[in-house]
């Protein structure tokens, strides 16, 4: 089959030790990539010549903007495998990427209306895609509502998913909301396949900036991924033996 | 033992929720009355000025249809978990999709044709452009399934917590949004005596797309939400 | 590991077991209820699950019948995984846990029409069904206005109509009063003795002879 | 046997139900969020203009309130009654009409202050006129204890009932109907910078008239209920 | 006309009865439950209703309670009618109906607290009276978590501490398991010794000595 090759993955206690083997690296990336990125584009990027610095808002806007839609699909596509081929490890991640997606929506809905102010003049008008990405934050916190709602974490976790999978029509329409109606926001110019319409010494902090913030996704994402690993296995032996070391090692 | 074919087992459960409501004439009436309510408080919030009410009735009927709908979701399972006999649905040996789209047909029944019914009346009393009813009439009459088949989704997910009440809530208005926004722009339009189809051919998309959906996430909701 | 195991040489399916259970495991709030457990049910058997309050009959009765998912483990209908037959299982599976499933807006006898029509069953004998649980006068009574005990016989009527082999009761004597028991008890030897089986639990002792009664205790754990 | 003092048990029942709130987290946060996204409907049906906006912010606002407190109303006595803890509170030595007023207390500091503290910031949202604040938030702050004890009352009239949400929708909303009126009136006569003390005046009116004469019509109701 | 009389010289009212009710009838649906029903408890007695089911034993206990008002007829607690003095009487009442009284969103241990601090009970005491009803380690459960019996064990717990002389009961041991029963039955027998009163129904029966059980029969009547 295959996801033949995803077998040992779903073995929570090698997904546990997976997660945290590579948690150290994306955060080392992700210091690293966010630390050049964002000197680069808050000091040394060009001013834009309309917005002034004003612009600058842009480097941390976007990748929010972009990045709370990638962890919603990624988000649904592991609800989609675990209802699917029944990954309860797919479950476990999931849940874990909610809180995370629901932030960033935050940040970039925060952002956008602070760009809103001096860019339209107002924090805040009932435009597509603005709204669109508002239904976006409502539909992390049913989830997360949803998931918290139930006590058994396996039925919160399928329960949750679905929800998740209803929601993902919700992602085109963001997508695509600034070419189906004519609104005020902007439209692709990152983004755009091919060359983006944007200068060089623009696009390239902005690309470091989007792969640092990329990194801390992951690293959040297993660290949580961890702790609902642990939780949804409290009675398995490996998690007793790891507490008990745990405790050990406190002791000394 | 003989085996109810499917369109049987589907008028069974039809025929059974129209009793339980009718036999409790409230349950048809008071949604119906949530409706006008609503649709009679903003006036009373906003003021009596007739432009500013034309202007506004679309998204006030829109609005009302959708928090009316949104109230009487607690019918479609709630009881029915409650006293135990959607258990018993599930463990009857029928398909359990066809046993909830016979439940949401039922639950569009008793409350999305009502409003439908009683639409133009508060039409009148907003004065709502003229050459507007014909849209008006279409939406809902396409819209109002797609609340009952996307509030069944919600409403199988939060049967099992205690007072799911304004998780449903939650759950289900994000879902709602798209058809809010396509129905009133689609009236907008028509008030300016342009074409409309767009809109109509988008909500009846999400139609056909919630109605053979919609079935399946209900089923497998129930299933968790029962276990 | 096992802590339960009622006949314990059952470790191959056979299609002569109605219903079997291999080496289930419930955990519920971090509170293991019970270990790789084995029960296999024969055409005949009525086999009551014992144990004390909390000690996890509901939660196996309610994965015998397939409405919760065991921790690890499956069970079999003659043989088969039940996920994996579904109507088949559900057309010989009768199962009442305590909530009763009756509908307080409906008459006695259109609740039982109802249930026996959902099962597949000749609701025309609905009237006569009512007369074996002492419901007769209260026909179009609406539930709501019967007696706790009543209205849980709305429910067990459809006891005396089932067809399914597999009949799953989880207290089915509660709020019934004693000439009641005694005639469910009757019911259930009936039953047996055609070729069909009941898993029940009850904390009342019951009165049938018993070698005809199997056991399966479940211990109180407590870690 | 210690007699418990009238404040004692007024503290234990609004200890007790505040505990229930917090545990089920979701308590808090849902009747907000219903505001919330009941206001951002709004401007979703009705358009995004701004100076139609403006005009229209109060009437949403305050009919978003009424109907988030309608919602939230279940909370009051449903829950208690189904699982028998009413009963066991009436057949309580302590006066009725105490542990009512305690209840009714609980679910305003449940859902009422919320409402209050959030209220600014959906202000902002649908662009409501600088001078109505000081309006908004007093109109609130006197207004959502009216919405609890009023709603008590029809909680407590339909709370032996099966279904009875959208009948108690029924009962509710025409009571509320005098503070919506009152309310709006006061909002949108500070946003023409004109005093608005009368308006006031009259709400604070009636919720003295509520607070006194609640409790007691509640309690009656109540041992009607459960008979 | 009476046709229960249950101790028929109580035609005056003695403070020395703790419950009386004089000529009670129950009319529901347009059916006669029970009429000119007499009805006397001393303190030490044990009181328990019987009946099929449908008899009006549930009918009956709502009434002496106060929660119903009877067709005819009124109840009496230490001579003096109850709804003149409800308070005095609500402080000397524990009621315990088909629904306990237990709310899911709270611990075991939050709910009898709660129970007993609005009896003017000292709360204290919660944790040592869940061990009586083999709640240990249950202390910190949601309520909604718990098995069916753990359930009204959680709302029975309260009649370890209770200081209210006239206790009714409406099926205390459904759910309840062997030893909960008998434990129970003890209880009752305590409680009585100590000058209180139990008022119960149960279909089980009772395994306390014949003499201590006095036993009103509700025929079942259909007319
Ligand atoms: C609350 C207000 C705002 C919200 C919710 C919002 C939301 C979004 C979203 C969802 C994207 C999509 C990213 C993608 O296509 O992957 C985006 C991109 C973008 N936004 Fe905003 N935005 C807001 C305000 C603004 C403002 C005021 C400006 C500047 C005038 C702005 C400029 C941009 C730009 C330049 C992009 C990149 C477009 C692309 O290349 O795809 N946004 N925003
Ligand atoms: N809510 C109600 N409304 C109207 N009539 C009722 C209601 N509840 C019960 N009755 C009627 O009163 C009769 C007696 O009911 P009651 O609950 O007192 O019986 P019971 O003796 O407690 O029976 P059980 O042993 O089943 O609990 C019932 O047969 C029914 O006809
Ligand atoms: N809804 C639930 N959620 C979480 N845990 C539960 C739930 N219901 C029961 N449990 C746990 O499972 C244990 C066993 O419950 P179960 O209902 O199976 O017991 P039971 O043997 O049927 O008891 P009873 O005789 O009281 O009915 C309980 O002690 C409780 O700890
Ligand atoms: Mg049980
Ligand atoms: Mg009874």
């Amino acid at each position: 089959m295959m996801w033949k090759w995803l077998h040992p993955y779903a073995n929570p206690e090698i997904s546990y030790h997976f997660a945290g083997k590579i948690l150290p690296w994306c955060t080392a990336f992700a210091a690293l990539f966010l630390t050049i990125g964002l000197t680069w584009a808050l000091l040394f990027a060009p001013a834009d010549y309309q917005q002034g610095d004003t612009f600058r808002i842009f480097y941390l806007h976007v990748p929010a903007a972009m990045l709370s839609m990638g962890i919603y699909l990624g988000m649904a596509i592991a609800a989609l495998s675990s209802l699917v081929w029944q990954l309860k490890l797919a479950d476990a991640s999931a849940a874990a990427m909610a809180p995370i997606g629901a932030t960033f929506t935050f940040i970039a809905l925060v952002t956008g209306s602070a760009w809103g102010k001096p860019m339209w003049g107002t924090w805040w008008i009932w435009d597509a895609r603005l709204t669109s990405e508002l239904i976006l934050l409502f539909l992390y916190l049913g989830v997360m509502a949803l998931h918290n709602a139930f006590e058994d974490k396996s039925l919160a976790g399928k329960a949750a998913g679905i929800l998740a999978l209803v929601g993902v029509i919700n992602l085109p329409i963001i997508k695509y909301s600034v070419e189906w109606w004519n609104t005020l926001h902007q439209g692709a110019t990152v983004s755009k396949i091919g060359q983006p319409s944007m200068t060089a010494d623009m696009f390239w902090p902005f690309l470091v900036c989007f792969i640092g913030f990329s990194f801390l996704v992951t690293a959040l994402i297993c660290l949580r991924f961890r702790s609902e690993i642990l939780t949804r296995n409290s009675m398995r032996p490996w998690v007793r033996s790891l507490v008990a070391e745990e405790e050990k090692a406190d002791a000394i | 033992m003989t085996q109810l074919s499917y369109r049987a087992a589907f008028a069974l459960i039809v025929k059974r929720d129209l009793m339980i409501a009718f036999r409790h004439r409230d349950d048809i009436i008071n949604p119906l009355l949530f409706f006008i309510i609503v649709v009679t408080l903003f006036p009373l919030g906003v003021g009596p000025e007739s432009t500013m009410l034309s202007r506004i009735a679309p998204g006030i009927i829109w609005v009302a249809a959708l928090l009316s709908t949104l109230l009487s979701l607690d019918r479609l399972f709630k009881s029915d978990h409650a006293d135990g006999s959607l258990e018993q649905m599930l463990l009857s040996p029928h398909p359990v999709f066809i046993l909830v789209l016979a439940k949401i047909v039922a639950h569009w029944l008793l409350t999305g044709l009502p409003l439908i019914i009683i639409a133009p009346l508060l039409a009148v009393l907003l004065h709502l452009h003229e050459s507007s009813y014909n849209a008006l009439m279409l939406t809902l009459l396409l819209g109002t399934p797609i609340l009952s088949l996307l509030g069944a989704i919600g409403v199988a997910l939060t049967v099992g917590i205690k007072k799911g009440g304004v998780l449903l809530s939650l759950l289900v208005l994000p879902l709602y949004i798209p058809v809010l926004i396509f129905a009133t722009s689609a009236i907008d339009t028509a008030a300016m005596n342009l074409p409309y189809d767009g809109q109509l051919a988008i909500i009846a998309a999400i139609f056909f797309a919630s109605l053979t959906l919609a079935p399946f996430a209900v089923s497998a909701a129930l299933k968790v939400s029962t276990n | 590991m096992s802590n339960i195991n009622y006949e314990n040489e059952a470790a191959t399916l056979s299609k002569n077991k109605l219903l079997s259970a291999k080496s289930l495991t419930c955990i519920r709030e971090d509170r293991l209820l019970f270990e790789a457990l084995n029960i296999d049910v024969s055409p005949g058997d009525i086999v009551q699950i014992e144990g004390p309050n909390g000690a996890g009959k509901t939660s196996l009765l309610r994965i015998l019948a397939g409405l919760s998912q065991p921790y690890e483990g499956s069970v079999y209908f003659q043989a088969e995984n039940i996920s994996e037959q579904r109507e088949a299982f559900h057309q010989n599976l009768l199962y009442l846990g305590h909530l009763p499933g009756v509908k307080d807006e409906m008459t006695a006898q259109e609740n039982l029409e109802f249930n026996l029509a959902l099962h597949g069953l000749n609701k025309a004998t609905a009237e006569s069904t009512l007369a074996e649980v002492s419901l007769l006068g209260f026909e179009d009574t609406l539930a709501s206005h019967l007696s706790a005990g009543q209205h849980r016989r709305i429910a067990l009527a459809r006891l005396w109509q089932s067809q399914a082999k597999v009949w799953i009761l989880d207290e089915p004597f509660t709020a019934i009063d004693k000439l009641g028991v005694e005639k469910l008890e009757q019911l259930f030897l009936h039953h047996a003795n055609n070729g069909g089986c009941v898993i029940l639990t009850t904390h009342q002792e019951l009165s049938l002879p018993a070698e005809r009664v199997k056991k399966v205790t479940l211990a109180y754990r407590f870690y």
